[in-house]
């Protein structure tokens, strides 16, 4: 558990602008943790922050089931599947991709051999598919996009630990399987010269979030912290994306161990990211998302917007606005 | 010079008296009956309590009563039988195939030196290394069907089996080989009356890790192309962090396991009568 | 003896009690069944009996190592036993003189030991192990372990058993010094009829689950083969074992058998 | 009647002449130096031949050379050594708690039947749980620091240890509970003289598995909130399919386990030196 | 005995060659110091010593079970050796029969294995685990499964130690019936130089490493304690051993021990 709790605060009262002294914020976020020690934002920050080597979806949902953090950085898939197994979260920040269709982050792999260019030729494919996962979200995203079902299709059902779906790829287990930009490299590298190949999915997949546990931001010393680490958060964003060699190598290399060259391909397929200060947009994609989720995998209906805290959103906005 | 006492004296005795010399007694006694079941019935009841009591969060540990509705579900959805059936056919496949391997490199590394030399430390090697790293090598091998699943989950279980074994074999008394040199046994005889049986013991506390290998490397290779076992089961719902259908996934290992050892024990004790020891 | 107390003495005085002892290890037929059997403090009996006649059985019931097996009686014995038992049962893992001083909480245990271990005639082996000891060299470490802790009542499941004649008649002497200075009483099983004669106070037969025969010894601290009454009394032991005229079976030619001795 | 014959007969032998009778020998005989080293000898051998001719696809099974490149940049950025550093002390400490607690029980439960009832029964529950799913309950009892780590690390040892010794313990011979029955001496000598030396087999064999287990559990437990260790080196390396990484830290796995092995079968052959087995 | 192939028979005839034996378990000392020993097809050799003399390493040494054993010499025995170990070391986990017979290839094993076990006076034991049977009862169970199986030469280490007058009796008479059928060459180990006397066509006495003393017995088959002959060569054994006047020992009484038999 962290320290002893602050004021009680309703979700829909105002944001206080300064925590009381001694509130640590925990914090699974290490690259906007490696982004600010290396812009040297990090001495402006107001809060204590104490951080955790914790990233992905479910292991920051067990770290918030455990106390063990307050904030979580993700995709856009956890915070659906944590609301819906009965953790009650927020989103508290949104980050998007400045030019989502030539830097997604995801990209179907085709294993050797296979003859597929368009996401039209999935059709009697087999694809990898790990629900409850951010590629398995995606699977549904692109077949929607494709205009296929699940039966016209062979999902073969397995998670994405590490480079399991690289390596099912390679062996031809499986014919398309989607492909995170650090192991597309590793990918093309090993099988090009067998004839695989990567397509683009053709879908969004950019949409990144910080998210925290409801209980977290009832407490109004921590949702005042977090409200500090929003901004700084946005501008560490910003501040990646105008100096992707620095970050690359602090924390694709650094941190990461990547080689240089691995490291500076990373960063460049990922591309440059945007803080939205209007978050509509984005929260009308993520519930297009919800909808495929809902239909292709049985999941209670949500209206996404009722876990977006939008007090952020303004935090985020004044503090980018305030700056610039 | 010699004065004969006729045995005659007779205590005047309750026909059922039974006076022995009191002894502390050092060993562990005789065994209490369903003992075993205590300290399970134990850990339940603190589940419950925890639960009931609000000492354990239900988001961490699903309440029991939680569990058996959710079990309810997933059997009336068939769920759960169709997942011990999968799950069971892979491990008792993975498990026979594991047990012989085992034995037979455990004979042929226990009794001959060059066979040790070979075999002895590529196994260090193996149970060294992390079975969910040989997986990407077993996927290239064999593929993501079911021989992969049941291979891997054999290699899991050979180990223990080759290692108790010859361990077993290596440690029965040197006396009982000497005995078996001079009565002229056949190598195979040797083996069967005297390194079989004799290793037997090691054997039996190996089959009682190899029981539980299997077991647990069905979450390991459920991960990859199955769509339903027990692993799958719980892999599945902890990418979704359905904590209910978690714990139902472990009280059913639980049971597996402590029913599995509980008859491997059970074979030991009834194969093993001719010991005495602490626990007889 | 001087130290013993008188015959047929009140069960008070008595080192062992046994009353009406039964043990059996199945249904088919008891091993002990019925036996009594009183040993006063100091007293030395030996026990004989034919192989399986259920000694070993007694030696345990006295003391105390038959908790498993079926059986009722009586069984009083001292608080202070020191058993030694059939097998020598050293300790493997255990160099010959820590077999030998385990257990013994005076503060000279090494220095007792090493001097029981010279008595036993080991000396220089107290840092053999086990295994590296001959069958009788086994069989004087485990005397010797025995022997160092002044037991008030001291079983013997043939201790002698492996010993030549006069390692035999060293252990003898050994014995009956000790038992002279610390006035054990004693149950010594043993198959030699001589040795019997030679040590004990009290010879007594075992035989069909009871004590068959139970004869006191008076030939005087001096004993002699060559005393008619040992020889007499030699023989009518030999006679309650069950042998006629020991030694002189005669040499059979094939097709030829002697049918008394082989049935 | 009889005759004397001196024993004066001498044979014209050389000095040295050592004639035995043969006789066929069924055990394996004299353990052969080095030995062990000649099955992992063989392994690399394998390795570099398969990866030379092109046999072994460098893109499943990096090419020895390619990793010894890879180790030796990763010890130039000093990475490795802090790993090995960081997940040394990690294992060691979680090996010295889980070997005392496993000691503890095995002791308890083995030498009273109360002990056994309470103790038994949660510890085959235990086992036959996945770690990987006891992580949240961990997480949330200890945190995600250095605890948690070392905790869950003593958790997976402490098993192997229990078992064997529990076993170890309960397999000693009853005569030789009978003989300190008679020696009267204390439960603390009985433990110290009888039971410790005598369940040390099985306590060593406990800890051939606890060793290889503490390094195994790394893998389970540097997942979670490490920033260095080889457990969290191969994991981050799998994640991005630096192949050539994974396989450094599985080469640095095998040489860790197989020397660990190697010291504890030391220590069993110096501990042991007093049994007479097959082997010896 | 008619079989006896003449003394200082050549080398070719002997079934046990023995040549300048010695064996060693460390540098301080040998147990066999250059051991010469020669025994005839069918011959009856009876081995006494000292305990610790080095009868067991001996045996062992003609079994070839000592491959471990520092030492040289030349050991020549026939192909079929039976061995009656000191410890009757059986199997603990096969019954009775199966132990007696284990590796036993004729046809009627089991028949023929029951028989055994009825000449030594365990019929109905054949189901019991070894851990089942008393002292005795195991080491007949021993010599069952050395009987069983003919051989041509058989080395037996203290096969009657445990054994009381009546069934060693048996015994001797089963051992010397079964001889004069299978003609083995026997080196028995005993204790019991009447014993020896009675069974053997020779005694043979280690002592230092060396046989010290070999005496041929020619007192014909029917051999009683009584003869003169057999006292004489009794005595003369005994001293052999050390013992000046057997089973004469003084029983000393507190404070004056008898200092010749302490020695
Ligand atoms: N644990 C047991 N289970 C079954 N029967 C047993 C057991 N122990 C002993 N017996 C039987 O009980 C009888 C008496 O055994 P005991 O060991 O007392 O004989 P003993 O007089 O000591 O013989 P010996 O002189 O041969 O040692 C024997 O027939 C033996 O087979
Ligand atoms: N493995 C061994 N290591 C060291 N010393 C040994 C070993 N085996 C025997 N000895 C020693 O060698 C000597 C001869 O032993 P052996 O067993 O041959 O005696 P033995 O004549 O059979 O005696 P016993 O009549 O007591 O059985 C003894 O002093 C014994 O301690
Ligand atoms: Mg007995
Ligand atoms: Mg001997």
């Amino acid at each position: 558990g962290g320290a002893e709790a602050g004021p009680k605060l309703e979700l829909t009262a105002a944001l206080p602008d300064k925590p009381a002294d001694g509130t640590v914020l925990r914090v699974g976020d290490p690259a906007t943790q490696v982004a600010l020690e290396t812009s040297g934002a990090i001495d402006d920050l107001d809060v204590d922050i104490e951080w955790a080597n914790i990233t992905g979806g479910p292991k920051t949902l067990e770290a918030f089931r455990a106390d063990a953090i307050d904030i979580g950085s993700v995709a856009d898939i956890p915070p659906l599947f944590a609301h819906w197994t009965g953790t009650d979260v927020r989103i508290v920040a949104a980050r998007e991709t400045v030019d989502p269709e030539t830097h997604p982050t995801y990209e179907l792999g085709v294993a050797p051999g296979v003859d597929v260019t368009s996401i039209e030729d999935l059709a009697g494919k087999k694809i990898a598919y790990s629900p409850g996962q951010a590629q398995g979200a995606l699977v549904l995203n692109v077949l929607r996009e494709a205009g296929l079902s699940q039966d016209d299709v062979e999902l073969v059902e397995m998670q994405s630990v590490d480079d399991a779906f690289s390596i099912a790829l390679g062996s031809k287990q499986v014919d398309v399987a989607p492909l995170q930009q650090a192991l597309v490299k590793t990918y093309l590298a090993k099988y090009e010269r067998d004839g695989a190949t990567t397509i683009e999915s053709g879908v969004r997949d950019d949409a990144w979030t910080l998210y925290a546990p409801t209980a977290v931001l009832e407490d109004a010393d921590k949702a005042a912290a977090i409200k500090e680490y929003v901004a700084a958060w946005a501008k560490a964003q910003l501040w990646i994306s105008e100096h992707p060699d620095e970050f690359a190598k602090a924390f694709y290399e650094d941190h990461e161990g990547l080689s240089a060259e691995d490291a500076k391909y990373v960063v460049d397929a990922y591309g440059q990211y945007a803080v939205p200060t209007s978050w509509d947009d984005f929260i009308a994609r993520h519930q297009v998302t919800v909808d495929t989720l809902v239909e292709g995998q049985d999941q209670e209906p949500l209206d996404v917007a009722t876990i977006y805290d939008r007090r952020f959103e303004k935090a985020i906005a004044d503090a980018l606005e305030g700056s610039s | 010079m010699t004065t004969l006492t006729a045995p005659s004296r007779r205590a005047i005795s309750s026909e059922t008296e039974d006076v022995r010399p009191s002894r502390r007694r050092l060993g562990p006694g005789q065994p209490i009956r369903f003992g075993g079941l205590v300290g399970i019935v134990a850990l339940l009841g603190a589940w419950i309590v925890g639960s009931a009591t609000g000492l354990l969060d239900p988001r961490t540990l699903t309440e029991p009563w939680t569990v058996v509705a959710t079990a309810e579900t997933l059997i009336e959805n068939g769920r759960l039988q169709e997942s011990l059936v999968t799950s069971g056919v892979r491990a008792a496949l993975g498990l026979g195939l594991g047990v012989a391997v085992g034995l037979v490199l455990a004979l042929v590394s226990g009794l001959s030196r060059v066979g040790e030399t070979l075999i002895d430390g590529p196994i260090q090697v193996k149970r060294s290394i992390p079975t969910l790293a040989l997986i990407p090598l077993l996927i290239l091998w064999l593929g993501i069907g079911e021989p992969m699943k049941i291979i891997t989950i054999a290699l899991a279980v050979f180990v223990p089996i080759y290692i108790h074994t010859h361990n077993g074999l290596r440690t029965i008394e040197g006396r009982y080989a000497e005995l078996a040199e001079t009565l002229g046994v056949t190598r195979w005889e040797f083996i069967r009356h005297v390194v079989l049986p004799g290793a037997m013991p090691g054997f039996l506390l190996g089959l009682r890790f190899a029981v539980t290998s299997s077991l647990l490397a069905l979450v390991v290779v459920e991960v990859i192309n199955a769509t339903s076992g027990i692993g799958h089961m719980i892999t599945l719902a902890s990418s979704y962090g359905q904590t209910d259908i978690i714990v139902v996934g472990l009280v059913v290992y639980a049971l597996l396991g402590v029913t599995a050892d509980a008859v491997v024990r059970f074979i030991e004790r009834k194969a093993l009568s001719w010991r005495r020891t602490l626990a007889s | 003896m001087a130290s013993y107390a008188g015959e047929l003495s009140p069960h008070q005085d008595a080192a062992v009690q046994v009353t009406d002892l039964h043990r059996s290890f199945n249904k088919a037929g008891g091993v002990l069944n019925g036996l009594d059997l009183e040993i006063a403090p100091g007293e030395f009996v030996a026990l004989l009996g034919r192989s399986g006649s259920g000694k070993s059985t007694l030696l345990r019931a006295l003391a105390g190592l038959d908790r498993g097996v079926a059986g009722t009686g009586r069984v009083e014995v001292p608080a202070k036993v020191s058993v030694v038992f059939q097998d020598s049962r050293l300790l493997p893992w255990k160099r010959v003189l820590d077999n030998v001083v385990l257990g013994l909480r005076a503060g000279d245990a090494r220095e007792r030991g090493l001097q029981a271990l010279a008595e036993v005639g080991l000396d220089g082996r107290d840092k053999a192990w086990p295994h590296e000891l001959s069958g009788g060299e086994q069989q004087r470490a485990a005397l010797a372990r025995s022997l160092v802790r002044d037991p008030e009542l001291l079983l013997a499941d043939e201790p002698f058993g492996a010993l030549d004649a006069l390692t035999r008649i060293r252990m003898h002497t050994l014995l009956r010094k000790l038992c002279e200075v610390h006035q054990p009483a004693v149950l010594l099983v043993t198959h030699d009829v001589d040795e019997a004669i030679v040590l004990a106070d009290r010879v007594i037969v075992l035989d069909g689950g009871v004590v068959r025969h139970d004869a006191r010894i008076e030939l005087g601290t001096r004993r002699s083969q060559a005393d008619p009454a040992f020889a007499r009394l030699r023989a009518q032991l030999l006679s309650e074992l069950g042998v006629e005229d020991d030694h002189d079976a005669p040499r059979p030619t094939a097709g030829r058998l002697s049918e008394r001795a082989a049935s």
